[in-house]
């Protein structure tokens, strides 16, 4: 059996995807959060396979500016809990910023759902999961309309 | 020597300042545009990418509950259509937005303009309550009288009036001198027929002024 | 005074300058604004209006069909899925600014996705000079090999090579095992004739390699 936290802000989301995952006989959502403080509670409390993580997510009182920020706590306090990334956009920075803090995986968060059962599979065997087309949008170099300011 | 010296230094540096200047405008411009663009860009993020991103995760949701539990299936999908139908008041919204005009933005598009232009502007410090027809009107007045006056006016400060029946701008320029209207008068003045009301141009030496008034229902 | 009226004259003449070129840069801006827009808002009301409707629409009708007829349900809502996903990449799309394609930024995109999927690139040190209709060209070629590299191939590297008349993909992985050409490939064919030129797949169990060839004027 697969364990798995979702942390998500956007409550339909989360909800929807929490009751598909369970629908899969080998995957079991143990957790759910809605915040960065609470993701990062509910997976030390649960230690599960894999946290599935939003990028854009209130901070909860952690101090941090998104999502991204807590994967390095996350590997430190649970090293054997992968961390996949989701998100809606990709933004310029996310994929290495998601890399360099020791995430597995990194894919839009409507990945069509028996990619995104496989793609937890895969982490959870120790492979890597990286959505080519919001790769790309991630990592573009030129001035993007939509970085930072 | 010294004369001619001096008189093409400055020449030449008038040629330097105009290629600074013709690369700085379309710095401007790619800025401007940039800014504009992600500005839209995340009013577009905050409103779709949520809403097509939930749609999406109920659909594969939706699509394994079949046969498993149909109550929980049409759950799922009356949520999916209501998302859609917000999310397509959002977008006509959103859309019809972007090309609308409005006398506040409008004003203050103006100000930035004459600012830029080194004209200044005066304008209302308040507005009036207008309805939307009312504020595209005097939107229409503002953004053409302010262009006339960057264009051709020549003038120090441009004075910006409004109440909740007319709309006047009014600069201290040279008045026009050349043959009459082009389009953008006559186009405010078809506006302005079209509304029943009145449309005026007064121009002296001195400067010019254009006013537009709805009409009174007497 | 001779010389100083002239000096004055071309100082001023330079001030005049600098001001007209003022004008014209703040002009320009807020129309490109404008137009811009105009642009995406009629892009986002298009592209997203029909979307959204069908969503809207292929739900109530799927909601009609739970009990009565799966199959049929699970057609609508299946495909009421794709189109929310379709969508949200043309959002991507629009809200990613249109990034024009260009080899350059294109080969360092790849190379980055490629590394960050474990694939070791091999790409050119050196770019030849290319026309921009050549080089958004290549830059598709890249962009859409690489992406088919990462998605398809299980490659341990990548080899791009290109010079001025042509750009190939090739990789080391599986070879093309599926029934054929997707969408990828097919728009790459599709954009070499149309520049007169020629694309080209090969394929075996130890890689795939894609080149596009410009036409040659002989
Ligand atoms: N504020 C002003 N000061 C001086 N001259 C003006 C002013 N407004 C208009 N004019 C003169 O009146 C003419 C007609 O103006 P109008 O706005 O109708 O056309 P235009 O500005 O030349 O072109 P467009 O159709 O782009 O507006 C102008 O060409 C200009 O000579
Ligand atoms: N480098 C490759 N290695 C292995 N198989 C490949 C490679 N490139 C393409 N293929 C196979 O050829 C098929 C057609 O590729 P194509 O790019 O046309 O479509 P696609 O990638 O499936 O979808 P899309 O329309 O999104 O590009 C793929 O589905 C895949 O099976
Ligand atoms: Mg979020
Ligand atoms: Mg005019
Ligand atoms: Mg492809």
């Amino acid at each position: 059996m697969i364990t798995i936290v979702i942390a998500e802000d956007q409550a339909l989301i989360r909800a929807a995807l929490a009751t598909m995952l369970n629908l899969e006989d080998d995957l079991e959502v143990i957790g759910q959060a809605a915040d960065c403080r609470a993701a990062l509670d509910t997976v030390l409390a649960g230690t599960p396979d894999i946290l599935l993580l939003d990028v854009q997510m209130p901070d909860g009182g952690l101090g941090v500016d998104d999502g991204l920020e807590i994967v390095p706590m996350v590997r430190e306090a649970a090293p054997s809990t992968r961390v996949i990334v989701l998100t809606t956009f990709g933004r310029p920075g996310y994929l290495r910023r998601a890399l360099e803090a020791g995430a597995s995986g990194f894919l839009v968060k409507d990945t069509p759902a028996n990619r995104l059962v496989e793609g937890i599979r895969r982490v959870a065997r120790g492979l890597r999961v990286v959505d080519p087309e919001l790769a790309a949008a991630s990592l573009s170099l030129g001035v993007s309309p939509l970085s930072p300011k | 020597a010294a004369t001619i010296g001096i008189t093409i230094g400055a020449t030449l540096e008038a040629q330097h300042t105009r290629r600074q200047l013709e690369l700085a405008e379309e710095r401007t411009a790619v800025l401007a545009v940039a800014a504009e663009r992600e500005r839209i860009g995340r009013d577009l993020h905050d409103i779709l990418g949520h809403s097509l991103t939930t749609i999406a995760v109920k659909a594969d949701l939706a699509e394994r509950l079949i046969g498993r539990d149909d109550d929980a299936l049409r759950t799922e999908i009356r949520q999916l259509a209501e998302i859609a139908r917000q999310s397509l008041s959002d977008v006509r919204a959103t859309a019809s937005g972007m090309r609308e005009v409005r006398l506040g933005p409008e004003l203050a598009a103006a100000r930035a303009v004459l600012l830029a232009a080194g004209v200044a502007p005066i304008t209302p410090r308040s507005l009036p309550q207008l309805g939307d027809d009312t504020s595209e009107l005097f939107g229409y007045v503002v953004r053409e009288g302010v262009t006339n006056v960057v264009r051709h006016a020549d003038a120090t400060r441009c004075v910006i009036e409004c109440d909740s029946s007319g709309i006047s701008v009014a600069d201290d320029g040279v008045g026009i001198t050349g043959p009459g209207e082009g389009s953008g008068i006559a186009g405010l003045r078809t506006r302005l027929d079209a509304a029943g009301g009145t449309f005026e141009v007064e121009s002296t030496p001195q400067g010019t002024r254009i006013t537009a008034r709805l009409g009174t229902t007497p």
